[in-house]
């Protein structure tokens, strides 16, 4: 009767997610992309997703393609675009006619409010974006002498992350900047997948879990 | 006198880093900053991914994909560094535990606000990051950009033409030919490259120039740009 | 037959965890509940102080005064737990990663709202601690009681009389002579000590009852309370 | 030029908390009480303190020695009064006798509170207390059917938590559940001190720290 988490592909870990699902995946600056399981996701075809994913276009992830086979219907994100010059990606031709919906927050009004679906919070003041276009038309209010914009809780239905070690209870350790996203998207969505490097048969110590398998529904172990 | 190169902007700005600072430095011009820190002071750089004490770039044979800084680039951890997720990483953004943020930008206005991102980019998505955080919230923001546009405008203005990244918010801009604070009645000149006079100065400039009493040369060592 | 004992009443609803559930277990008669829950079951008992993973009670030779749950109590940690603080652990349960919590209570209203924390003790300031935040958040809120008061009178009411924790939240409640759950309409009997009858019972209670159709016996073990 | 956090003794530790503060002090159930600290601050005697912090009478903790002499105006609080049925608390005296003031939240409003104040958010709405009486006179607005509370964040001058090991960074492990409100209170105050069991004289690992030195102003090594 022991909780068994583990998935034995990636299609069966991303089973379930289906049309017009909220889809958060994790990733920043290179690192933390479950690239496997957005192949998996690919390759299962739901339709109308929303991606919360902090970059529509980075080059080492493949939300591209999900953009590209015309499954999503809106992105949020704190960045529609890359860096570089190069020809336009997925996301910029969909976006130049029209046919993808876009919101747009800065990165850490986006994280607070994957943070805040997890934590309960449906909607919270920060000061950030006070002032600028990206507060247009949300509620501002004045505490102790200063201005703050409300902004709301992004729910999502499944997040797909990477992280290094998993145990059976779904605990995870992250390496170095692979976390970020992560913890956060994992606690605000109702099915959480774990892409990891390697599986441990012995409990993560109590001390180096960095997120609570409390969060994590299952595990597809993709190797290195 | 030449206007000053990145690298000499980079180590003017350095020259202001105080010892036991968290700092967050901007994508581009910024991070260069951390190479004129003295060795040894215990200078905290914060990176929005979450790294607490990024150290010098990776070499090629350390490098490791997940240890990446906000700009992609491999780097290294310093001595007394930890690593925390994006929620927490914002968090002591927004809650005021960086001393300073170093950014780049298009225009700053005398009130201080800050134009740095824009979504106005022919037929591209915005990009806005961490920007607006850091701007809002870091206990002090300061500028690095060229004095004047490629083609010769201000960048130093009465108000922003840009979108806005934060109102209020700069302290000081470093230029390629001077440093200012920005200040309740406006910009405040501290420093001007030699051979720049102040007329001129004022000339290349959108808004009203006030000069401090102990205004001075902006002098710094000649530093090589890399080749291309 | 005798009205349930609290380690008969923690029996019953011990019979009620399923296997791989996040349950929070309050003070007193609840965390009991845990020693009658299969062994082979992984259930994650969660404390709001921040472990996430609630043993059994420390051997006095084990205990570690660090290592307590929130009622103090020297715990140990079963494999696979993990220990985080105390934002994080109310971030997990108000934002309804908590399964189940059981609570004591002193009244709930037949919509489901719950009284189970007091401000009246003369002279002494309120305690609230952690209830109101798992009694609005948890999936499911079980509320563990004796059917009446010391002095006969109905804890199950139609409103209630005392200070609320939270409202609409009752899902099951588990007497000493009964077993109900709170619906749209009111409370359902499922399981009714023999030997009382629904006559009885409702006179007992403080507000309408129905009656399941597989309403049944509420039969426990013999489990006798350890000496004074 | 190396950053020297420590300090020799408690004394130096809480030196220039002044009259008025508000002051955190972690510990719960027991744990992660920084006793010696408060000890220091108990003889160094400012005045017309707000305490915030779990339990305003602990018996483990030496909060109630602020209280019985006089330096408190105010707690913050989500416990008022201990389980037992001893005699009055200096601090259940002085309550009876309405010569301080309480202010008592719901637990998770009171650490979410603290922690929106070392995030920069001035206010955040919560389900908790919803008609009760601990919502008396807050705001309330709905979200999506269901009803929340506005509650404000909880801003500290000084920060006195127990902690396990540190080094020169300040950066802190914790030993199990003494965690608990030190992380939270070190980010929303202005001054942090932490009570440490041992200090290591390399850095701590960086997967091992638990919280960031960036958030503590000082460290004394009490012991065990």
């Amino acid at each position: 009767m022991a909780i068994e988490k583990r998935r034995a592909t990636a299609a069966e870990a991303v089973a379930g997610i289906g049309d017009g699902a909220t889809v958060m995946l994790s990733g920043f600056a290179g690192a933390g992309f479950a690239n496997q399981l957005v192949a998996a996701l690919l390759d299962l075809g739901p339709r109308n997703l929303t991606l919360v994913v902090n970059s529509a276009t980075h080059r080492l992830s493949n939300t591209h393609e999900l953009i590209a086979a015309g499954m999503v219907r809106k992105v949020i994100c704190s960045a529609a675009r890359g860096h570089d010059k190069s020809a336009l990606s997925a996301f910029e031709v969909l976006y130049k006619e029209g046919k993808i919906e876009l919101e747009v927050l800065p990165q850490g009004t986006f994280v607070e409010s994957i943070r805040a679906a997890g934590a309960g919070i449906p909607a919270y003041f920060t000061p950030t974006a006070f002032g600028t276009d990206l507060a247009a038309g949300k509620e501002v209010r004045n505490f102790d002498g200063r201005d703050y914009v409300l902004e709301k809780s992004i729910p999502g239905d499944a997040a797909l992350i990477r992280a290094d070690v998993a145990d059976r209870w779904g605990n995870l350790t992250f390496h170095h900047a692979q976390m970020n996203f992560g913890p956060a998207m994992a606690t605000a969505s109702k099915l959480v997948v774990a892409e990891v490097r390697a599986f441990s048969d012995t409990p993560i110590p109590p001390e180096q879990v960095m997120l609570s398998g409390v969060f994590v529904d299952r595990i597809f172990v993709a190797g290195a | 006198m030449k206007p000053l190169n990145r690298l000499q902007m980079a180590w003017r700005v350095g020259q202001d880093i105080e010892d036991g600072m968290v700092v967050n430095l901007g994508l581009g011009m910024p991070v260069g900053v951390s190479d004129y820190v003295p060795q040894d002071f215990d200078v905290v750089v914060q990176s929005e991914n979450g790294i607490i004490g990024v150290g010098p770039l990776a070499s090629a044979n350390a490098a490791d994909s997940d240890l990446v800084d906000a700009g992609s680039r491999k780097v290294t951890l310093r001595a007394g560094a930890t690593i925390i997720d994006s929620a927490a990483s914002f968090a002591m953004i927004r809650g005021g535990h960086i001393d300073v943020t170093i950014l780049g930008a298009f225009e700053v206005a005398s009130n201080g606000d800050l134009a740095n991102w824009d979504n106005r980019i022919p037929d591209k998505g915005p990009l806005v990051g961490g920007a607006m955080d850091l701007a809002a919230s870091a206990q002090a923001v300061w500028v690095m950009m060229e004095h004047n546009t490629r083609k010769g405008g201000p960048r130093l203005l009465e108000a922003c033409t840009l979108p806005l990244t934060a109102v209020r918010c700069v302290k000081r801009v470093y230029t390629d030919i001077a440093v200012l604070s920005v200040m309740p009645q406006g910009f405040l000149v501290h420093e001007i490259l030699p051979g720049i006079s102040r007329v001129e100065l004022q000339r290349r400039t959108g808004a009203p120039l006030a000069f401090a009493p102990d205004c001075k040369d902006l002098i710094t060592p000649d530093i090589a740009l890399p080749e291309a």
